[in-house]
């Protein structure tokens, strides 16, 4: 079974004390503060992702409770230049990114238009099969460099996508020819009902880089700092010509995989119980509370503004109207040859 | 006898081939402790053991491939894949490795395997999750490809299929796994594979599906029935190979057919069936033979797979489109 | 104009890409200083350079995924895949990705690839050398399929395919690239995809083929000639989608129908369209729609492929037996 | 492009000169000469074959010029309840399990019936789709490990095929599984084109295996000893149930990809003749000469009965009547459905 996490880079420990030199963003209040108010946001979203759910108005929905320090982190040290390829689980990313809620309500309800963010219309939508985002990565990559936009792709998955062969081919690549890619790994310690033990004889997920001969290191996924800091430090090899880095987060998935998934049936409680010590949220807070004068009033006043906004997220979502069946035809090609044409005028607006 | 459902009834063809031959073994993702996203495994790990039921990493084309190399060894093995649209990752091995390995071999070597995997849409599941492309595999040779259509069907032909010498891929239509029991008996019988099945005798035309399909056009029948037309229903069941001959007879019976399917129109499975009888039985067709499928265009989201899967009204007016041809 | 071997015709057309489209690079194994295996881009990195012209590792999932992500970014990558029997690594990509970015990201998102790759039989190639899987790639949605049949075809044809702005997946047949030379204009001007081509008129009955098969229908159709039997030949072109008026209005004129395809029978492209006559031309029928094929087996090993493809004998065969039919 | 080899373990020198202390097996002057004797074989065969392509009786070949230590080395270490798994540069190997030279030539020359081997019943045929046998290498270990046979499985294919995920997927389960397989890398620093530094960015292939937490080595793959030398201690580990190993072996490949190359597109010739002078047989046979009194007679004899038995194969391979083409469906099924019982039938014996 998998275990306490162990020692790796970080900057707060689980109860907030600083472990070393912050580094300069970190020592800003305004910059921990924005970072910290998009974890509790996603953490809120999540909650009402999984209510609409229950309650039969959202599909299948994977929260990311207790892992919100690695997209906010990861996506908070990027540029809009940057292209983002996130997996199933890093809504926080893409709300830092500028994806709406209600689109990501849109997606996760079954509507392509989620898809169509106003946001940053470079980025990638959610990428369900696992680890088959990567090879687009240094597709991404290739593309940014060959316009010489100063862009990086920094894609994201999980611990398990770390078994799938795309995910080692793409690597590969990245490292021969030196893209501008940074893979990050969400290991959240189980895939499904699959620890991390069972996934790999792998030491870390980071030594996986060793086979392609790129930089590996492992962060804690807990702290935010940590990983805002580990991913600035690969975007800027990257910009600099220097390619790829992997980088492992390690966190915790403290829910279920899915809303469709009852993970009581493989882990333990206790084991659960044992990484809410860890979560990354009290920690920012407490760093905040001691170091930043952040109050009660702050906290409540940032949970109030997140459920709202949420709420009122949720409400355009559940007000729009579908799409006309004929959609499905829409965007299939440029240009709709003439079977298709057809399919779609005869479905007509119902 | 119980009142099983179709996950139950597979589950219970697993148990019943890992307790009567030592060399079946079982692997896949959450295959394991979690008995598989549907629980079609649940269970038989902590049974059987994690020896012979055992969770893989999240491989899929080791997943195949490991399961061909293991099928040499005298194993049987029955791996899953845990949704059709991820099972592309597989193919390789079974076009190039699992289709062939007896062929190539001259017999020295063969590939008794069988690969499940749930497919096909209807329970609003997420992207990806909902595909239905058996016609790909159906084009791969020396695969069998099978789909049940009912709880005891499953378990039959499943207990078939493990127990055939050649690679077979098991396509399980996840929208049947918990809709409807019917009594099975754990009696270890095997059904025959490559037949379809008259699963209702008409006259005035025939429809053909196979999963999920056929209680789709059960309803149409049904309802075609009472406006006095006679449907002659098959569940084509083996999509590889397929029972020629039963379908053929049929249509020289009725004279017009129509095929059903989830997956996309174009190059899919019911044009064969389409294509064999506009060769063998030309004379016997009194009217066009009409496909009923998903369209050709990417399985929509949850909120619109309903209007992109076929159902009993497009069924009845095709039926009604063939009646009404002169 | 310069007369050209079809590989010619594609180095053309790919070096006439990249010379008038910056945005345009090519990918693959073997692509670079060798040239590809079968020269196809000959000498075009030694002249565009080696950020254009690029050699990747020994990974099929990559190219095409990479494919995919640089076509996002404003490029348009023309990638290959060595051979057609190392594709089916790239499906999952095709499938899952390629055919459906811009569908499921409502238009935002688009994928303007190409991706191709030598197919068929006909030159002793080893194992795994020699596949037709096209039928599999046509029921990918969102995807265009491509087969020219002679060099200026294969000029026009790959120009458009590129100049494309969704992914097309352009299969070359390996047997026509050095069989036959015809003059080839390098004037830049793109063919019409999504359209079938009538390559002879006739009136007695129709043959369609695409590819390799074209020329091996012309010999069959001219010795039909001899004997009084007039056959109009279409060279389907567009695998997908495929252009259904063209094919419906010459059997509608001539009443008789034969397809011929290197891949296997079953489930393979020629049951698309030979279930669109059954469909949309029954009562235009004369005779059984006969297809003429590659055997449900796997490709033979060198010695017996001939005996495995369809040949202009067999082409007559059915021809004589669609015209016998009463 | 490709300079020399770096340092690896070696036992023999390029001139032949003992570096360390000689494994057990390789004082035995029996042992070292089937070694010596089935690599100079496997070299006659090569020709023949190559001449035989060249003549119109073979298909396209794959010569293993140069690099008769690796398969020969491997396949020397391995017991009968083993199974082999090559690619289709191997030949060496498969002689040394017993097959034919003539089903080799039968297989090659594009007739099924080489794969169906008197020899070695339980060792898969060629395999062409690059790293796709490394999956099935970790089943046949599953398999072997289930039956408890004591058996391994041995995989061996290019530089190239570690780039494919089947690659990394088999090594990922066989490291987590503790399957008895071992993937042995022949490293003949190109795949056709590719030098092996564009085909990736590590430094070592053998590194590889640190992405599976499995065990990898460098071994001069032109040393027959150092080769059945690491094989050993890796059947070793597989069977006292200590799972997997990955062995890069170090060569070169002296001749074109196969009879459809032209290796001079782009290579320079110089290159290929500096690899000629660590190639593996010259350094053994040095060897035998000064330390085990191999003759220029012996020399002589094993060249003419390399050719004798080589020229006798392939006399037979081209007297053999070829398959009847209804034999194309023959095996395809167990039991042959009805359609294709109904085409062989049709075909009839001609
Ligand atoms: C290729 C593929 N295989 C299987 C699945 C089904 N599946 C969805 S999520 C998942 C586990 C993913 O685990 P991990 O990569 O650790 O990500 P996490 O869910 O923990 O974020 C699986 C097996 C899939 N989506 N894609
Ligand atoms: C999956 C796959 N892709 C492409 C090919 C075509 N091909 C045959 S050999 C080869 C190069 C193999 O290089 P390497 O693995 O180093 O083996 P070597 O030929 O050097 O022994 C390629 C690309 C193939 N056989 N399989
Ligand atoms: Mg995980
Ligand atoms: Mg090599």
């Amino acid at each position: 079974m998998t275990g306490n996490l162990p020692d790796c880079s970080a900057f707060l420990d689980a109860k907030g004390q600083v472990l070393r030199e912050l580094p300069d963003f970190a020592r800003d209040a305004e910059t921990l503060i924005t970072l910290y108010s998009m974890m509790v946001k996603t953490r809120v979203f999540d909650a009402k992702a999984i209510a609409l759910q229950r309650t039969g108005r959202l599909g299948t929905y994977g929260s990311s409770l207790g892992q919100e320090a690695i997209s906010v982190g990861v996506a908070s040290a990027m540029s809009e230049a940057d292209v983002f390829l996130p997996s199933f689980r890093e809504h926080g990313g893409q709300l830092w990114r500028g994806v709406s809620m209600e689109e990501l309500l849109l997606y996760w309800g079954g509507d392509e238009r989620g898809n169509d963010f106003a946001g940053p219309r470079q980025d990638f939508p959610v990428c369900i099969p696992v680890a088959s985002h990567f090879p687009h990565a240094a597709g991404v990559g290739l593309g940014l460099a060959h316009k010489g936009t100063g862009g990086v792709a920094v894609a994201i998955a999980g611990d398990g996508a770390t078994s799938k062969g795309d995910f080692y081919e793409a690597m590969n690549v990245v490292g021969v020819w030196e893209l501008p890619a940074v893979f990050v790994i969400n290991n959240n310690q189980w895939a499904i009902s699959m620890p991390r033990a069972e996934q790999t004889r792998a030491e870390t997920l980071a030594q996986k880089a060793v086979a392609a001969g790129l930089p590996g290191e492992v962060v804690d996924g807990n702290d935010v700092i940590a990983v805002r800091e580990a991913t600035n430090r690969a975007l800027d090899r990257a910009r600099a010509g220097q390619g790829g880095t992997l980088i492992e987060c390690l966190s915790y998935r403290l829910s279920d995989h899915t809303t469709a998934d009852d993970a009581s049936r493989y882990r333990e409680d206790a084991e659960v119980s044992r990484h809410w010590k860890t979560e990354p949220l009290v920690r920012l807070r407490t760093h905040l509370v001691a170091e930043h004068g952040w109050s009660k009033d702050d906290e409540e006043a940032l949970l109030r503004d997140s459920r709202t906004e949420t709420e009122a997220a949720a409400e355009r979502y559940l007000a729009m109207s579908p799409q006309p069946a004929r959609a499905m035809f829409d965007h299939l090609y440029a240009t709709a040859p003439p079977d298709i044409a057809a399919l779609a005028k005869e479905m007509g607006d119902g | 006898m119980a009142d099983l459902t179709m996950v139950e009834a597979i589950r219970m063809a697993l148990s019943r081939a890992l307790e009567d031959d030592p060399d079946v073994i079982i692997f896949g993702e959450d295959v394991g402790i979690d008995g598989g996203v549907f629980r079609a495994t649940d269970g038989l790990m902590q049974r059987f053991g994690a020896a012979r039921v055992r969770d893989t990493p999240l491989s899929e084309t080791v997943i195949a491939g490991m399961a061909v190399g293991a099928a040499t060894q005298g194993l049987r093995p029955v791996a899953e894949i845990q949704f059709m649209g991820f099972l592309y990752s597989a193919i390789d091995q079974l076009a190039n490795h699992a289709g062939r390995l007896r062929n190539r071999t001259r017999g020295r070597l063969s590939c008794p395997m069988v690969l499940r995997a749930p497919f096909g849409g209807g329970v609003k599941a997420p992207e990806h999750h909902s595909e239905s492309m058996e016609a790909m595999l159906a084009h791969i040779p020396g695969l069998r490809v099978i789909v049940p259509s009912t709880p005891a069907r499953a378990y039959g032909l499943l207990l078939a299929a493990i127990r055939d010498p050649d690679p077979v891929v098991f396509l399980e239509p996840k929208r049947l796994y918990r809709a409807l029991k019917e009594p099975v008996a754990n009696d270890g019988i095997a059904l025959t594979l490559d037949c379809a099945l008259v699963v209702r005798d008409g006259s005035d035309l025939t429809i053909i599906a196979w999963g999920a399909m056929v209680a789709e056009v059960g309803r149409a029948a049904d309802a075609l029935a009472e406006r006095g037309i006679s449907s002659e229903v098959i569940d084509l069941s083996s999509l590889k190979p397929i029972d020629r001959s039963a379908v053929r007879a049929s249509v020289q019976k009725t004279g017009r057919c129509i095929i059903v399917h989830e997956a996309p129109l174009t190059a899919g499975l019911g044009a064969e069936i389409a294509a064999d009888l506009a060769e063998h039985c030309l004379t016997s067709l009194l009217a066009p033979v009409v496909r009923v499928t998903g369209y050709d265009t990417v399985m929509p989201y949850a909120q619109l797979e309903d209007r992109y899967m076929p159902d009993a009204a497009r069924i009845q007016a095709a039926a009604q489109h063939v009646m009404e041809f002169a």
